[in-house]
């Protein structure tokens, strides 16, 4: 077992600051810039970490009405170097599934690539709350394989262990402390009652299943469990004005909404509530790990289960569709 | 109480009086209560109601249900159905209300909801049926005009203050509208956008237009059942707004949401003694 | 041009006696403040409370609301609804904080002309004691 | 420095052609010169159009695409934007980006018959093949183009149709719903009038593109005529957003219609979820 090295809180603060820009969750749980690194809580903030690399309102450009072409203002990417202070582990993993939507070769958003590259990961072990799954997909609260480094607190300060070559050359900043062994890292949460992930293909063959409307009684579609989901992406593009000026926006939006889909001329093939629902776990469980073998739409943050209004939890639901799907494939058989 | 609420339900089923029935289930294997829509007798041993049993049903009516359709309804969400009568959502004859004593819920599975505090309505005025023990219930702990005295006690610059911050992580998810119950427009004003009345982007402009459409679309229509702040995941107090109002509409027309059956939202009546002075001067101390 | 603040005050004027009104005021010669941008509304009780957020989120200093007199309805009583209408929104700004005399409402005919000049230009004098700051008005595209 | 995929490009309107009451084609070209030399596009793809002020929408490209300096879209007035955008004359600029998504498989086609069956606005995704094919007209076998629309006025592209109908090799039958006094040419649905026509299935290829109603009763036309579900392509318009694979609105399945569409086989579409 390799060795962590022991950080005191001053001198990562030191050299975080070196570094540059900081940023942490504040009390409220939304990133916001700080200038001290700042007390937190044992588990994940209210907001997941995709904030600030695909903030929910980014300015595409802005221009004057009436202008020609030349005043079209293309928005910079913000190169400020820095850190992000208190990642969790589930969305470090998060941005993995980000970077395949806004790094795809063929068209890389600049603003993400400046933010990924200019952010370094400090990730912090948490304690995971009572509805955190991180071990649903197989990883713990003190994975390190997304963030550049990884802290575990102690009293006084972390351990910290490198989980990046980035992160490597960062704790060389660092005034080294002493080495300490390494603990095991610990298995993530799963509920007792789980019993595995779905076979996408199983899924998607069961996408005219009736149970999906039985479980839209339960679902208002108010979208919040994508708001605060740290893969969901979705968005849309509009323009908003003021006396004149105008900013092009892609404004965060989301797949429950009843006009996600809807066109122009009124048609909306996902018209009822049941559908929007299903295309959310299909989506998270059968489209994302189709299109990318070994990467799932989900990693356990549990966001959607706390803040649900109705308090639904998507996996007693994914549980039950499996288990529905399975009892009638063994009576057929 | 489950015993008697499953046999008053299957009762109803029996007797042909209802087609499905919207109430509440603990999931068993979250153990969570959520909504349910049963639609055979046999499934009404799955019903609970207990303190746990905070939603408002009244949100998933739709005319698309099996009618007529039993909804088990605590006190404000009864008033919640009554007023979706009222409004000409449904005919009188297609809604079944089980009306259950509710001695007040707890969200947080411990206090009693802020809400239930002040509650006067323990069981519902609309009930067809009623279950539970409806004698001993809990007498409010508070007034309405307690939760608001603290905004009138602000002046005007402290009040928009006040409500710049409280609206601050205010996100646009409209939660608080998909849960409202009488929260039924075909096409709401946020998704209006010719003219765009509402920006999509949260903003202090955007979020004030919002919160102030909104409360005003509930003057004299909201039950406070309080759904909306439960629901909001950022805990923007928009209920308060609702209940400022609230105070102003009794005060001004003398009228009780969902309280009385038939009677009409004090919008869509007058009365030519309506004194001007409502349009002038001073109106509050 | 006088440096004093001119406020930019949005009226709405139902069609069949205020905004005849202000015609008359204008046939008649009569000097009325030219702070009023006028919006013709069928009746005053066409008026969504909507319009006013609008208008004052857009940064109008005041919003001016004038309708038949109560009974004289072009429709016959959509100016009663909108008083309960207007007396509710007058109460919802002054709960978030907003002056509600940045408001004004006036039943007005389409002979009262005369009337017409005095009220806009009482109204016009007072939102100008008001001052300048409407605190629901936007200060730019992202505020 | 990296171009942000979002941010349109500059285009001026060089000509308006109001076709029908609600229906206005644009041309226009990019001013940036080098962007304007190097753009290239195929029939069946698309386009995100800005009105600045009131956001974007999806336009299929209608135009020739042997002649890519000169763009064309043609829009519907159904919502707020393409409402701004029919206030927009020849001179004014609008945004840009594109194009996107897979083309129709022309080069596949070659050696067969092709028989298009357009209804209303849907023709224009058709055009550029029929301009292509035009282009190219000893690479292809007949052309039979099936046109209808509600009303004598409602019916686009005269112009066009004037080139195509004397076309060598080429056969037009134009219909409307209902004729008014002044009509003399065919009256009935799509449908019906391509199953009179009765095109050979024999080596050719179909296409079809039109309001939902009419390509869902139009296909069993098609398979009627012997046509295989391999050989009859359509447009998906289901809404798309950025055009890039990243706003999720057009997500159907595990595919993207803006990236893996929108143009499909019919037999393509049989393997989806029926959510378009």
């Amino acid at each position: 077992m390799a060795d962590g090295m022991r950080l005191s809180r001053e001198s990562l603060q030191a050299a975080l600051r070196q570094r540059g820009a900081l940023w942490a969750p504040n009390d409220a749980g939304h990133w916001s810039q700080v200038e001290a690194l700042p007390e937190l809580g044992p588990i994940r903030p209210r907001r997941p970490v995709k904030d600030l690399f695909t903030p929910p309102r980014r300015e595409i450009a802005r221009w004057k009405a009436g202008a020609g072409p030349a005043e079209i203002e293309p928005a910079q990417p913000d190169q400020t170097p820095g850190s992000v202070f208190g990642v969790r582990p589930c969305d470090a993993r998060a941005l993995l599934l980000l970077d395949r939507a806004f790094l795809q070769p063929s068209c890389v958003d600049p603003h993400y690539k400046a933010r990924r590259e200019n952010l370094l990961l400090i990730g912090v072990a948490c304690q995971p709350g009572p509805n955190c799954y991180c071990g649903v997909f197989g990883f713990g609260p003190d994975d390190k394989d997304a963030v550049d480094v990884m802290l575990t607190p102690e009293a006084g300060g972390f351990v910290a262990q490198a989980g990046s070559p980035r992160g490597q050359a960062f704790l060389a900043t660092v005034p080294a402390g002493a080495a300490v062994p390494l603990a095991a890292p610990r298995p993530g949460p799963q509920p007792e009652w789980w019993t595995g992930l779905p076979d996408p293909k199983a899924l998607y063959a069961n996408f005219d299943h009736p149970m999906w409307h039985e479980l839209g009684i339960s679902c208002m579609n108010c979208g919040v469990c994508t708001q605060y989901c740290p893969t969901c992406q979705c968005f849309t593009i509009d323009d908003e004005s003021f006396k004149g000026e105008i900013q092009r926006l892609r404004i965060v939006d989301n797949c429950q909404r009843s006009d996600f889909t809807r066109m122009a001329g009124g048609h909306n093939p996902r018209q009822v509530a049941a559908s929007r629902l299903r295309q959310r776990v299909l989506h998270k469980f059968s489209y994302i790990p189709t299109q990318n073998p070994g990467l799932l739409g989900c990693t356990g943050c549990g966001r959607c289960v706390d803040l649900c209004p109705l308090d639904r939890h998507l996996f007693a639901d994914v549980f039950e569709i499996m288990k529905r799907i399975n009892q009638e494939a063994e009576r057929v058989a | 109480m489950n015993q008697s609420l499953r046999e008053t339900v299957k009762r109803l089923f029996t007797e042909g009086k209802v087609k499905s029935v919207l109430g509440y289930r603990e999931h068993p294997l979250s153990k969570a209560v959520v909504a349910t829509l049963i639609t055979r007798p046999e499934d009404a041993d799955t019903l609970i109601f207990d303190d746990r049993c905070v939603q408002n049903l009244a949100r998933a009516l739709t005319r698309d249900l099996p009618l007529p359709v039993g909804i088990v309804v605590k006190g404000c969400d009864g008033c919640a159905v009554s007023m979706r009568i009222t409004e000409g959502d449904f005919a009188r004859e297609q809604i079944v209300a089980i009306a259950v004593a509710c001695a007040g819920v707890r969200a947080d599975g411990k206090t009693l909801d802020e809400r239930c505090q002040r509650c006067e309505m323990h069981v519902s005025p609309l009930a067809d049926v009623t279950v539970g023990d409806t004698s001993s219930l809990p007498k409010p702990e508070k007034t309405r005009a307690e939760t608001i005295a603290k905004i009138k006690a602000m002046t005007p610059a402290e009040r928009f203050a006040f409500w710049q911050k409280a609206f601050e992580p205010c996100t646009h998810c409209y939660a608080c509208r998909e849960v409202c119950p009488l929260c039924n427009c075909a096409v709401c004003v946020t998704d209006q956008n010719a003219p765009r009345w509402i920006e999509q982007t949260a903003k202090p402009s955007s979020n004030l237009m919002w919160h102030m459409i909104r409360a005003f679309h509930h003057a004299g229509r909201c039950v406070d059942c309080g759904e909306c702040q439960r629901a909001c995941p950022e805990g923007v107090p928009m209920h308060l707004l609702d209940l400022c109002l609230a105070e102003d509409v009794e005060e001004l027309f003398d009228f009780k949401t969902g309280v009385k059956q038939g009677g009409k939202w004090p919008f869509l009546l007058f009365n030519p003694e309506d004194p001007d002075s409502w349009l002038g001067g001073p109106h509050r101390g | 041009m006088s440096d004093r603040y001119e406020p930019r005050i949005v009226g709405f004027l139902c069609n069949w006696c205020s905004y005849a009104g202000a015609d008359l005021a204008g046939t008649s010669r009569l000097k009325v403040p030219a702070n009023l941008r006028v919006v013709r509304v069928p009746c005053s009780g066409r008026i969504n409370p909507l319009f006013i957020f609008k208008a004052l989120e857009e940064g109008a200093d005041g919003v001016m609301v004038s309708g038949c007199h109560p009974g004289d309805c072009h429709y016959i009583s959509g100016n009663r609804y909108a008083k309960r209408k207007l007396a509710v929104l007058r109460r919802l700004l002054d709960w978030v904080g907003i002056e509600p005399e940045r408001i004004h409402f006036t039943w007005l005919s389409a002979s009262e002309g005369a009337r017409y000049a005095v009220e806009v230009a009482e109204f016009v004098d007072k939102v100008r004691a008001l001052g300048r700051h409407n605190p629901m008005a936007r200060q730019g595209v992202a505020s | 420095m990296l171009r942000d995929p979002l941010l349109p490009l500059a285009a001026r309107i060089s000509e308006r052609v109001d076709e029908t009451a609600d229906t206005v084609t644009f041309h226009f070209e990019l001013l940036d010169e080098a962007e304007r030399k190097a753009f290239r596009y195929l029939p069946g793809q698309f386009a995100e159009i800005s009105a600045f002020g009131e956001g974007e929408s999806t336009f299929v490209i209608a135009g020739d695409p042997a002649k890519p300096e000169r763009l064309t879209v043609t829009t519907k007035r159904v919502g707020a934007h393409t409402e701004a955008l029919h206030h927009l004359y020849a001179g004014a600029i609008i945004g840009f980006r594109g194009p996107y998504g897979k083309a129709f498989p022309v080069a596949e086609w070659k050696g067969k018959d092709i028989v298009i069956a357009g209804g209303g606005i849907g023709l224009a995704p058709l055009k550029p093949i029929v301009c292509h094919i035009l282009n190219h007209r000893a690479d292809y076998g007949k052309l039979t183009i099936v046109y209808g629309a509600r009303s004598p006025g409602d019916l686009m592209y005269a112009t066009d149709r004037e080139i195509w109908a004397k076309a060598p090799n080429t056969e037009l039958v134009v219909t409307v719903d209902k004729g008014d006094a002044n009509w003399k040419g065919r009256e009935g649905f799509v449908p019906a009038v391509l199953r009179a026509a009765a095109p050979s299935a024999q080596n050719a290829v179909a296409i079809t593109c039109g309001p939902p109603i009419m390509i869902k009763l139009t296909l069993p036309v098609f398979k009627d005529l012997g046509f295989p579900a391999e050989r009859i392509f359509t447009t998906l318009e289901m809404k798309m957003k950025c055009g890039l694979g990243q706003c999720g609105r057009c997500n159907i399945g595990p595919f993207y219609v803006c990236k893996d569409g929108p143009v499909f086989s019919v037999a393509q579409l049989q393997q989806l979820p029926q959510e378009f």
